[in-house]
């Protein structure tokens, strides 16, 4: 393991320590680090919160702010924050409108965020749902609610954070964060395994010349391991899985994730971009609204994802409206 | 020593045995979940039980049985909120409601102990039977201690049957496709494989069994 | 090598063609996708230009747009631009008020902007040069001179790009580029090596329990290697060096970056920062401009550099300025 | 076949010989470079010499040196922008510029050749002799040219003099501290390697030397 951390043990908390203090606009619940929200909570609002585990920056916590979300509760690395957590959160950021939970679909998160939205109840304060299950290679058409989320929440985010801004109320922003993930999907691959600090070691292990198509954020199995092709041939098959389940039609428009992992150079996301680009052109599809970069990481995996986001003329104003969080400006423009 | 009854004072033992358990089996634990999962398992399982234990210790025998337990469910779900965490959390929470204001636990309270963990992890996970998870052990788990209870039969021995039939309930996820959490992603690959949570069930019966029959462990 | 990549040779271009596709506010002099330009030439305005090896996004060309930069000339990785097309990023971006070339000190570099320096002067454009020599490691104090640019050349574009967008000319842009070279100081680390495309293999080699104090952004020897320290260890060691050849006092403001080197998760960035920050509030200087991210890379390097950038009054005017370009965007306020 | 002097169609087919020798040489150039430097050395080198060769190809003999010459550094400062690719781009547009309008190189026509290469690379680079670059083996071969051509000795024996001096120049660079470019970051690991500026100096005017000697190369 070749970290720059203290120990494995406080590597989460140290990690929230330098994000205070980095970027004022967002605190924490009480003296509990891992419940963090923004520092100007908007009277009225309907409020946003996500969690999840830590190891995934800037996912979750980094996409709160003006124009995105309210709070997030973190937990250890790849670790559910705790029920506990996401209701200090939820409790913090309700303004009466009721809160949305945007989180990925994954057991040991639903577990917890149902508890919480449980208790939550009990307090009287409304919450809603929305799990992100964007990930084409998790599961097949027809068991989508299988899949698990990756990078392509970012949507949803921006999405449910706009609808918000607006001034829409809990079911208006759930019906569009829903149809944000609705219209959401991606595929990843993966080059290299992450090693989680406790761990200590790679979770998987895949050979000098291989890739794993479909991978997890937290190295669980993909569709398909094999010998790494040109960068070209990794996206034709990536966009092909996308393209077989979405209905884009010639003049339809859709937003870009183009992820990488934590440890792929921006130069080759672009490469990868290229291509997506022209697959696009090819349909006639217009890529309306472009991001590259690290949104959804997995600690030092090499790797990347790209995620598309079927716009229609509603959600594409909410994807255009700006945003201003500590990992993500949007100007509008 | 062999224990007919178990009490607030046992309880805390229990734990401290259940902790030593889980700090013993943490790389196992992580290298099973690691075929089919995220590897964590041995992770939070230790930590969860350190704090438990350290937690209910703290605490004292005078709290009674199912405040201790509850004080176990709730340290749990804080500091281990993973799938298994919060399902171990909720299992002793709800067993803590089955058994609170009693003294001590006989066969029957330890069937309605395990019953209600059993009813918890199931309505908390939504698994159904079959699914291969830690809800495959605790049914027979429950199951086959209501039944001793209605035969009878003294706490060490109706625990060692609870544990038996958890190990064969283990043994059976084998041949199970996981349809929940992490391993679900393995689809084939995951028969042949034990399920990693229903390895914890069978830990936390078989050691609370031996604990009550007073072998050493 | 494991890397997104058609083809070794095509890299630089395919990942141009990427960044053109996504970000229509940059586009290209005549042909050559490697003269980046602004599609807006603000008139009058003094023009801006950098550039160097590629291999170091977001450095150099993304930084390109509002209140920062107006052209950049790249090369191959880790190669400089040629002469002729530095001239012609300068022939393109010129508004008549002369044109700033802001590089990092690399024989390479310089040679070839002092040819395009000089060329540029034979078509009557006036031309002035800082040459970022921020990176502590690469020589002792009184041989400046002799100093690479890294990472903190950020902090000479934003300076220099705020006051030529208010409109200051070209002397004073100069003075205030200068001004923030003079008061910068980077310190880096390594944890492994990157690969060059076209080379195929580690630029260099390095244990699995060592890390490299000062190395340079192309895998230039630093000061000392050893065995891998605790993430506080490795930034003190870091930050006693910047110490000890600048003059903070209680009070002082200055602007950090910490800067990843491309393989480095942004997780342990944070626990770094966490550190510096505790160090410079020991000394009661306040950390007013922080950012946290990749800002000059080398590949898939894993390792991290520190910047300080000394303000005063008007820098700290300029930093605070507001800026949106393909790779940065800072929203005033 | 031994050349007394060479002419465009000789310059041509020199360009081809170099092109073939950094090829061959790409690998060690960049293992050299790699030692104290950015290993990028056989890439620009080979890359330079493979874009002059086709571009003096193309242009053909009745161009004349001047004009070939021109063509050749104009190209490697596109093709190969790096250190030695402008200064070896500089070096050959300044050649040019001195034998411009002559028919052949003869002694003293190369003596002028490399008298301008030199300055104009000891221009552009602004390095010292003894910097431990390539300036350390241009300038005993611009002297020992003139030398030669003073002495009347004919070219190619002027060629392998202008060789012999630069070997023996590289060799003296292996004491020198490197003051310039990547290799300066290395300070006192530089001594005891021989510069790779000055070792493709060495390559060039061997290969001339050979190429004029006749010797198969
Ligand atoms: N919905 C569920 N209901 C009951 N048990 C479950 C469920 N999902 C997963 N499990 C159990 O949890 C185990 C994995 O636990 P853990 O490692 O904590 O999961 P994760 O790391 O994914 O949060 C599985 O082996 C299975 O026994
Ligand atoms: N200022 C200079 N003047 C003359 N030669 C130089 C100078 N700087 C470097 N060199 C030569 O360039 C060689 C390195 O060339 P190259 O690999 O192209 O450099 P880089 O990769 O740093 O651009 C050195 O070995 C040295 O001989
Ligand atoms: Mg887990
Ligand atoms: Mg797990
Ligand atoms: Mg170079
Ligand atoms: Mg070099």
């Amino acid at each position: 393991m070749k970290k720059f951390l203290n120990d494995p043990g406080s590597f989460v908390d140290e990690m929230l320590e330098g994000i205070y203090k980095a970027h004022p606009a967002v605190t924490h619940v009480g003296d509990d680090l891992r419940c963090l929200v923004t520092a100007k909570v908007k009277s009225g609002k309907v409020g946003l919160a996500t969690g999840g585990g830590s190891g995934h920056l800037p996912t979750f916590l980094g996409f709160v702010g003006d124009g995105m979300l309210d709070g997030a509760a973190v937990g250890g690395v790849f670790q559910s924050p705790s029920a506990e957590q996401m209701l200090d959160v939820t409790k913090h950021i309700d303004q009466g409108a009721g809160v949305l939970y945007i989180y990925g679909n994954y057991s040991g998160d639903i577990i917890n965020f149902d508890m919480a939205a449980e208790l939550a109840d009990l307090e009287g304060i409304t919450v809603r749902q929305v799990v992100g299950n964007d990930d084409v290679a998790s599961s097949i058409v027809g068991e989508e609610h299988k899949r698990r989320g990756v990078a392509g929440i970012f949507f949803l985010y921006k999405a449910a954070g706009a609808a918000a801004a607006e001034g829409l109320p809990l079911d208006e922003v759930t019906r569009l964060a829903d149809k944000a993930r609705q219209r959401t999907r991606t595929m990843g691959v993966a080059l290299s395994s992450c090693v989680v600090p406790e761990i200590g070691h790679a979770t998987f292990s895949i050979g000098e010349d291989e890739m794993e198509i479909g991978m997890g954020i937290h190295g669980e199995p993909g569709i398909s391991r094999k010998t790494l092709a040109p960068a070209d041939a990794v996206v034709d098959e990536m966009m092909e899985r996308i393209f077989a389940e979405t209905d884009y039609q010639a003049g339809d428009e859709v937003a870009v994730l183009v992820n990488g992992l934590g440890g792929t150079p921006l130069e080759e996301l672009y490469i990868l971009f290229r291509r997506v680009s022209q697959l696009l052109e090819a349909r006639s599809v217009t890529a309306k609204h472009v991001w590259i970069g690290e949104f959804a990481t997995s600690m030092e995996m090499a790797g990347a994802s790209i995620s598309l986001l079927h716009l229609d003329a509603e959600l594409e104003r909410l994807i255009a409206a700006p945003a201003d969080t500590p990992f993500f400006q949007h100007i509008a423009g | 020593m062999t224990r007919e009854t178990l009490n607030a004072a046992d309880l805390i033992e229990l734990f401290e045995r259940w902790k030593e358990l889980f700090a013993d089996q943490r790389d196992v634990l992580i290298a099973l979940d690691g075929k089919v999962g995220d590897s964590d398992l041995g992770i939070t399982m230790s930590k969860a039980f350190a704090a438990a234990s350290e937690a209910v210790a703290a605490e004292g025998a005078s709290a009674g049985l199912g405040k201790l337990l509850r004080t176990a469910g709730a340290i749990m779900a804080r500091t281990a909120p993973s799938t298994m965490g919060t399902l171990t959390a909720t299992g002793f929470l709800r067993a803590s409601k089955a058994v609170d204001g009693m003294e001590v636990l006989d066969t029957a309270a330890m069937a309605a102990f395990w019953r209600a963990y059993r009813d918890g992890v199931a309505e908390r996970g939504k698994a159904k039977l079959g699914d291969k998870t830690l809800l495959d052990v605790l049914d027979p788990i429950a199951t086959t201690l209501e039944d001793a209870a209605q035969n009878g039969l003294a706490l060490p021995e109706a625990l060692n049957r609870a544990a038996d039939a958890a190990d064969a309930a283990l043994e059976a996820t084998k041949a199970m496709l996981a349809q929940h959490g992490k391993a679900a992603a393995f689809q084939q690959k995951t028969i042949g494989l034990q399920d990693a949570g229903a390895t914890v069930g069978v830990m936390l019966i078989r050691h609370m069994a031996t604990f009550a029959s007073g072998q050493g462990i």
